[in-house]
């Protein structure tokens, strides 16, 4: 068989999404990739530029759709700034909750994910299972299981119900026993280090050079985290690890998510700890009380409040359960930002798709693009 | 006992049917009626026609316990609402796809498109005919009816990759191939492996190797030979961990990518049929056939159609085995498989033939306390 | 690294840069389109900051924006550079020599915002379909509801 | 009715009309048509006839009492959807096939071949650029086949309703026979979708 394209794509098992990997092979070698993206653009960017800051929070849960609460506080910190705004303390430690939660679904989903690549049937089903407990909690105090529109500037939209911290904490136990379940099944079979070790390498020198970041980035043996970096919300003041690995692939990235999995419970248990102790408002004062509506009133120009802002800029970065994203907002006054910048970690990681795919089989592009841990919503946007 | 026959009651049935038909009948037609001929070639085709019957509904019995199965392990119920514990769930299955609109992808090779499921679906559903599955519940006593099987068995690929070619599509084409060359790297282990089992029971004929294990199973002392048995019927059926050829995750659905409606629901019916006679095979080589110990208390195996029961138990026992495996193992890579099919496979085959040569030995000191079978 | 050290360090070498401070970065370096290359350089081998963040552009109608995001792991800092170009002329030399991952970075740019980045290795839509004529980020694009638009049917 | 009126004018061959006007008075002896031609024709027809006899025999006995709701209950009992992930929905599509709400249960499995499936859940947003790929999944789908637009983006483009390359409701590519309403739609209402649409196969006459 001589070297053909084939295209993977837009409808594949493989994909987890919406986007194209043309692959050219000669038998089962994998020569060369074109990943085409752009079939989910949304155009979430350009809408942006029509919208109100609080109505934005709607788009940026879609943006990542396994991420949605970690896109609502990325934008939220950049919207902050240029609006100058300071939220108030709890609801600083409430977003850091919710990331944390949010970033153990998304790893969970992942995990479903990754597993069904490699040919794992059973564990798909675990992970969802144990998702949709974290999902729950989500529920009890956003209202939605994906799309949370929870936060605003300035704050949360409302505070924790009672009781969620008994259940969370116990959410947390659960989790933490699933874990090991998780391990035996994956890393403790030997079909799977068979499968997986010494696949996808990409080395600490490429990794930056390519601008990969996030568990690919720390599965390279680089420590970088912005949660410890850079720190944002109130991670400056709990304690976690920062979770790497030394191998560079798809073992590697495994190791780092379920390792972050488990640095997430510890953080979501010292949050739910300082939560219990310190009760507060959780949005701020001196917002306008028409910015924290929900929506805006009906009409393009029939608005009951001519909305201005001071000019500003904002720029934040948050270590998403992807890698690190950074929004940057203009507001050049009026009451739609002027432009709103996202960048996704998953656009550079995949764009680095040729690197860490040629070379190897076609059956190992599941696994690879399974590690990589794609979600098109952020890529395309 | 006179242990009851399948052929022995079609027989019966037809020979009664066409002696009353040739009471009533007028002068030439009761003699034709009367004619042995003529009532053996309908008995042949009543036998057929229950055998084929009964090893279909077997094996749809086979899928509906594979979905349970696997919705237990997975945490999930698997069908429920169609029949009772969606017992009809399968036949709902087969007949949705049955009103398929049957269609050929432009490009696709109309002959060979059509015709691939077709023998493969056949050279499946002739095994049933060619394994025992009690005494007497076969086509008959063939000498050679473990050779005719297994070469039957190994029709499939040429089939699969027929299929795979004709249809036109890179996915079904790297699918066959892989199926291809994984089903005939496996073939080898799998001969040897019988070479032990024949050598142990000394005949090639499945009824006599059943009757051999009336004192001993042969998975104790063939140990070795069971696992790479169980191994290569695990890389025949295609089924996790060596599902490569239907690698959903890189593949989409493999060979059978392009096939839809009744095409499909051959391939698939076969597939399980395959997987039937899989077990079949094994509980037949392995695991003493529908002979029970001798410590099971005799009402447990003397009622009749008993052989049948524990057959089919054991077949199920056998077959639940995979279904676990396939909840709880990653698939392997294509080469990985062949190296551990050319490398692992046949080495620890032969090594198993070489244990079966020294238990035949064995076979003739008096600790065993068995009847020395070796030629007859 | 504070603004000041940023500032020192690099207006020595390049007189045309200014930076100014930002909130919580190293600073915001506005500099002309012409040292492009060089500074990054710059910023990459000098000042160490290695890591290519992201890529945009913004439409101020008579001119674009063009900004871009470093980070640096030993300073574990970000820096916000940013330059302009005219709109009639949107020509910017392409990143991609100094820093490969700018290459669908300055893809989307290129089809959001309409800045052609010359010496690009593979300036191909990214995001849009294949044929589409438009820049959707530019100030000029009108979004609209969907009742205007005209939906062909195909006939099946 | 349409195969009927298909069958009949092969009796009266377009040959025999000529004859007809040229001699407006043909002997009684002589058939318009050769008679060796006439029993070709009706060997040639036999087939169709048969075939059309059987079915009108089925159709009226039968189909309405027994082939149809038969075929109807194999039908909605085992839909097969295509295993097809868009966007936000798709994680409520994946959720639903979880260990909580196990569409398994109704005999929905996921198939990724469009060739094997009867149903295509458009679950998220459709843009422009995939736009042509859809259609060619549906059409791919062999009949009969479902189509069911999941969540608001499918139904009519849902908070992007305005933006320049989404598709305003999947509705303007393929017939959509069920519309599930949520931003997504939790997996119960996928559930729910799914078994109107069962309903609907229940009630399907052709």
């Amino acid at each position: 068989m001589s070297e053909m394209w084939i295209n993977m794509g837009p409808q594949h098992p493989m994909t987890h999404g919406l986007w194209n990997l043309r692959v050219k092979i000669d038998g089962e070698i994998v020569l060369d990739v074109d990943p085409e993206m752009g079939y989910l653009h949304r155009g979430i960017e350009k809408i942006s530029e029509d919208r109100h800051y609080n109505e934005i929070i709607t788009l940026m849960d879609r943006t990542c759709y396994v991420a949605g609460i970690a896109w609502e506080h990325l934008f939220i910190l950049a919207a902050e700034q240029a609006l100058h705004v300071e939220p108030p303390e709890r609801a600083l430690w409430i977003r850091m909750l919710s990331e944390e939660f949010q970033r153990v679904a998304s790893h969970l989903m992942w995990y479903a994910a990754f597993v069904q690549d490699i040919g794992l049937m059973s564990p798909f089903l675990y992970g969802m299972r144990d998702r949709d407990l974290v999902l729950d909690l989500f529920q009890s105090y956003t209202g939605g299981r994906l799309t949370y529109e929870y936060m605003r500037v300035g704050g949360v939209r409302n505070d924790l119900p009672p009781g969620f911290a008994e259940q969370a904490r116990k959410v947390c136990d659960w989790l933490l026993d699933r874990f090991v379940e998780y391990d035996r099944l994956c890393s403790g079979s030997d079909i799977f280090h068979r499968r997986c070790d010494d696949l996808g390498v990409v080395k600490a020198q490429d990794c930056i050079r390519l601008g990969i970041t996030g568990p690919m980035l720390r599965s390279a043996g680089v420590p970088r985290d912005l949660r410890k970096d850079r720190p944002y919300a109130a991670y400056d003041r709990v304690d976690f690890d920062v979770a790497t690995a030394e191998t560079a692939d798809v073992t590697g990235r495994y190791v780092v998510r379920m390792e972050e999995l488990r640095q997430s419970v510890r953080i979501i248990r010292q949050a739910l700890d300082w939560l219990d102790k310190n009760p507060g408002p959780v949005m701020a004062d001196n917002v306008p009380r028409w910015m924290g509506a929900p929506y805006a009133p009906v009409g393009r120009e029939g608005y009951l409040l001519k909305r201005e802002y001071p000019k500003g800029v904002g720029f934040s970065a948050i270590e998403e359960p992807h890698g690190e994203a950074l929004a940057y907002v203009v507001n050049e006054g009026g009451e739609h930002p002027y432009r709103v910048k996202l960048k996704s970690p998953v656009f550079v990681n995949l764009s680095a798709a040729r690197h860490y795919l040629v070379g190897y089989r076609v059956a190992d592009i599941p696994p690879i693009m399974g590690s990589v841990d794609i979600c098109v919503g952020e890529v395309d946007r | 006992m006179a242990p009851l026959s399948l052929y022995g009651v079609a027989n019966t049935l037809v020979s009664t049917l066409l002696l009353h038909l040739a009471a009533v009948l007028p002068a030439p037609l009761s003699t034709l009626a009367s004619n042995s001929g003529l009532i053996t070639a309908l008995s042949v085709l009543l036998f057929g026609a229950i055998l084929l019957g009964a090893s279909l509904l077997n094996t749809i019995l086979l899928i509906w316990f594979e979905r349970k199965m696997l919705g237990r392990f997975m945490d999930r119920r698997g069908a429920m609402h169609v029949g009772y514990a969606g017992l009809l769930q399968n036949f709902a299955d087969g007949l949705k796809l049955f009103r398929k609109h049957t269609f050929k992808p432009r490009d696709a090779d109309g002959l060979g498109f059509f015709s691939a499921p077709t023998a493969y679906m056949v050279t499946s559903i002739v095994m049933f005919g060619i394994l025992p599955i009690s005494t007497g519940w076969n086509s008959g006593s063939l000498p050679l009816s473990l050779l005719l099987a297994l070469v039957v068995f190994s029709f499939a690929p040429l089939f699969i990759f027929l299929g795979a070619w004709s249809s036109a599509n890179k996915y079904s084409l790297i699918g066959g191939m892989r199926s291809a060359a994984q089903m005939i790297a496996y073939e080898v282990p799998i001969l040897l492996a019988v070479v032990a089992v024949i050598l142990l029971s000394g005949s090639f004929d499945l009824s006599t190797i059943v009757a051999e294990q009336r004192n001993y199973w042969f998975w104790g002392p063939l140990f070795l030979a069971l696992l790479v048995f169980v191994a290569g019927m695990l890389a025949e059926m295609e089924r996790i961990p060596f599902d490569l050829p239907e690698a959903e995750a890189e593949l989409v659905e493999g060979w059978n990518t392009e096939y839809g409606g009744m095409l499909f629901a051959f391939f698939m019916l076969a597939d399980y049929a395959r997987a039937l006679v899989g077990s079949y095979l094994i509980v037949l080589l392995f695991l003493g056939g529908w002979t029970m110990p001798g410590w099971v208390p005799a009402p447990l195996t003397n009622f009749p159609l008993a052989g049948i029961l524990w057959f089919q138990v054991k077949t199920y026992l056998v077959f639940g085995v995979f279904i676990w495996v396939r909840a709880s193992l990653p698939r392997v890579r294509t080469d990985q498989l062949l190296r551990v099919g050319w490398m692992r496979m046949i080495p620890l085959a032969l090594l198993s033939i070489v244990l079966a040569a020294l238990v035949v030995l064995a076979k003739c000191l008096p600790v065993f306390g068995c009847v020395p079978s070796v030629g007859g | 690294m504070e603004g000041e050290e940023l500032s020192r360090r690099l207006v020595g070498k390049f007189p045309a840069v200014v930076v100014e401070p930002f909130r919580e970065t190293a600073g915001r370096v506005r500099f002309p389109p012409e040292i492009l290359l060089d500074l990054f350089r710059e910023m990459r081998d000098g000042l160490g900051f290695d890591h290519l963040g992201q890529v945009g552009a913004i439409d101020w109608v008579e001119e674009r924006e063009v900004f871009y995001t470093l980070w640096s792991d030993r300073e574990k800092q970000y820096v916000f550079l940013s330059t302009r170009v005219p709109a009639s002329a949107p020509h910017l030399e392409s990143l991609t020599p100094v820093f490969s991952s700018a290459n669908w970075h300055e893809r989307e740019a290129w089809e959001l915002v309409g800045i052609e980045f010359d010496h690009h290795p593979d300036l191909r839509p990214l995001l849009t379909p294949t044929g589409y004529e438009f820049h959707p980020l530019l100030r000029s694009f009108q979004l609209h509801e969907p009742e205007g638009l005209e939906v062909k049917v195909r006939d099946v | 009715m349409g195969r009927l009126s298909a069958a009949k004018p092969v009796l009266t061959t377009p040959a025999a009309a000529p004859t007809a006007e040229d001699s407006p008075l043909p002997m009684a002896t002589e058939p318009a048509v050769p008679f060796i031609e006439i029993e070709t024709l009706r060997a040639r027809e036999f087939l169709p006839a048969a075939k059309e006899a059987l079915g009108s025999l089925l159709s009226e006995q039968a189909q309405g009492k027994l082939i149809r709701p038969m075929f109807n209950w194999a039908g909605r009992n085992s839909l097969f959807p295509l295993h097809w992930g868009l966007a936000c929905c798709a994680i409520e599509f994946a959720a639903a096939f979880g260990a909580r709400w196990d569409a398994e249960r109704f005999g929905v499995v996921p198939r990724s071949s469009p060739r094997q499936c009867d149903l295509l859940i458009v679950n998220g947003t459709v843009t422009w650029k995939v736009a042509h790929k859809l259609i060619t999944l549906y059409e791919q789908m062999p009949e009969p086949k479902w189509v069911i637009a999941m969540g608001n983006c499918a139904t009519g483009g849902g908070p992007f309703r305005t933006a320049y390359s989404v598709v305003p409701g999947v509705d303007k590519l393929v017939p959509v026979d069920v519309y599930i309403a949520g931003c997504p739609p939790r997996p119960e209402a996928l559930l729910d979708g799914i078994l109107r649409l069962e309903q609907l196969i229940k009630e399907r006459k052709e």
